[in-house]
């Protein structure tokens, strides 16, 4: 299939469609699909369109028809009662419409050349008469409007709200971001360290308010462990694990590279 | 051509224009010599002025207008007066009833509430007088909060903003069940 | 009140506004029924377009307006410059056609039928003022409905939108007829 030199300017991907299934002379319920889909990427190829949103569009009709083809080159599926729908009836559908709507825009373009001619008359309404602005009575304004009809409308709204309100995800918790500061923590502990010398880890965590505090503790004990500012003793799995300050100061987070 | 074809096209080109046309561009645009044209003009005004009409054809030093007779003057403010039927639409009963409702309340809030912009509603509402400024609250921008006015309560016979039909806790907690019935419905799916 | 005194009224009124006139505010004015005045200006509406004049007066969906007739064109551009209209591109028809037949529509369902962007298109004939907001769609994003203004009616010089050229079922069959006619066509040659 040759391309002629010069390009048509197509509308838009139907367009494009009306103009192949014209050319080749074919009734629009009987599209000869294997042609008219290889004619079609022919011409797209030649677009070469920079605008991505119009390029789109005719890619998205290619595909349609790539569609098609494929589904008419399988098999059709034997069903007893559903009437076998030809792939091709959508396009014809849509086909239609566009081409009607093609049809009725001429139609007006005549009309509009017709109605061109008549002409108006600019209003010429004396300045005393067009300055009078009237007063806008608020019986007149709500004449048909009751208390209950009001208060039904308010209703109405509520409702249209509560519809829009998805009940299962408002129900989760909001995400809030903690400011839990780490190197405090760790001040913290061993300021409650040197004031009380044995103390129960148990204790100490149930103290914290947010489940990140208890992660920082949890860390900050972990960390006086391994430098030696604390002593830890379990007497049995899952008792209580008792704590002892060692040292007699309080080391820096930074000190310690923690 | 016929005289009264000639007549029509005066007509059409007095009333197209509105204004004061000289004689000489009349004549000039239906084609005919200043003496015949005059003429024309001037029968013209005679029926204008004879028949029940409501325009009438005059003469300005030379220059031709159209315009309403003065009898009609009455009958021009009349139209000019008749108001326009004002009515309310959805879009402002719907502001109104929230208005009213959830007042004191700023243009933010029922915009959360309807979901669209709703500056064009609560202005309009201003100016039929039935939604006023009552305040500004006390937030970043000071937004301005809205009320209804005593007009609207004295339309609807209230007394005071509490007489107002109330919305139930009950209705509330109906819509949330229905609602709820219905996701949990698409959730079944 | 005599009848011809209500049509020298009835014409003084739509003289001076110039626009198209409410058939309920004229009714108010000259102080008769609806009934009435209806049918008073059907007669002038008549009476207007067989005697040769220059204007007549027209109806736009229950509106009256008074404007010159087609055939004086010719002549009124002898004497003075009509502003051009906007040339309505054949984007821009096809746009307005489908709004025309398919209104209230949304842009999206506009696009749905074109195959392709509307954006421009629509706001092109909504600055022309040939396609106006008419509401909005119940549902999520409330998407704006369009249609069609008074304007788009004296534009293409029609009545009502039932003058709209009809597109139906016979003329969808000719249509496939013809593509059939252009088929045998070809295999006859």
């Amino acid at each position: 299939m040759s391309i002629p030199v010069k390009l048509e300017v197509f509308e838009g991907p139907l367009d494009l469609l009306l103009h192949l299934i014209e050319k080749n002379k074919v009734n629009i319920y009987d599209i000869p699909i294997v042609e008219i889909t290889e004619q079609y990427l022919d011409y797209i190829k030649e677009m070469e369109s920079k605008d991505l949103e119009i390029m789109s569009g005719f890619l998205v009709m290619a595909a349609t028809l790539l569609n098609i083809k494929s589904r008419m080159l399988l098999p059709q599926e034997e069903t007893e009662e559903e009437e076998v729908v030809d792939p091709r009836q959508e396009l014809v559908d849509r086909l239609l419409e566009y081409k009607m709507f093609k049809y009725i825009s001429e139609e007006l373009k005549d009309k509009q050349w017709d109605a061109s001619k008549v002409l108006y008359k600019p209003p010429t309404i004396p300045p005393e008469i067009s300055d009078y602005k009237e007063e806008v009575k608020v019986e007149d304004l709500l004449s048909d409007l009751t208390l209950s009809k009001l208060h039904h409308i308010f209703n109405s709204v509520v409702k249209k709200q509560m519809d829009k309100i998805d009940p299962i995800r408002s129900k989760f918790g909001k995400i809030e971001k903690e400011e839990i500061n780490l190197s405090e923590k760790f001040l913290q502990i061993q300021e409650y360290g040197i004031a009380h010398r044995k103390f129960s880890f148990r204790n100490l965590l149930e103290s914290q308010h947010s489940r990140m505090e208890v992660i920082v503790t949890f860390l900050s004990v972990l960390e006086l462990i391994k430098i030696g500012r604390i002593r830890i003793e379990q007497e049995c799995l899952f008792d209580d694990i008792h704590i002892t300050y060692l040292a007699d100061d309080i080391i820096q987070m930074e000190e310690v590279g923690f | 051509m016929e005289i009264k074809q000639v007549e029509a096209q005066i007509e059409a080109i007095l009333f197209t224009l509105g204004e004061a046309v000289e004689l000489e561009r009349i004549a000039g645009a239906v084609d005919h010599d200043l003496e015949t044209t005059k003429k024309i003009l001037h029968n013209m005004m005679d029926r204008y002025s004879s028949e029940e009409r409501g325009i009438q054809l005059i003469e300005l030093e030379g220059a031709y207008q159209l315009c309403t007779k003065p009898s009609m003057y009455e009958t021009i403010i009349k139209i000019t007066n008749i108001p326009k039927r004002h009515v309310l639409t959805d879009v402002l009963l719907e502001t109104l009833s929230i208005i009213a409702y959830k007042q004191p309340i700023t243009k933010q809030q029922i915009e959360a509430i309807r979901g669209v912009k709703s500056d064009h509603s609560v202005n309009k509402l201003v100016e039929y007088n039935l939604v006023q400024e009552v305040g500004r609250l006390d937030a970043p921008g000071r937004p301005i909060l809205f009320g209804t006015t005593e007009e609207f309560l004295r339309y609807f016979g209230l007394q005071t903003l509490e007489d107002l039909p109330v919305m139930d806790q009950e209705k509330l907690v109906d819509f949330k069940q229905e609602a709820e019935e219905e996701v949990q419905l698409r959730l079944d799916i």
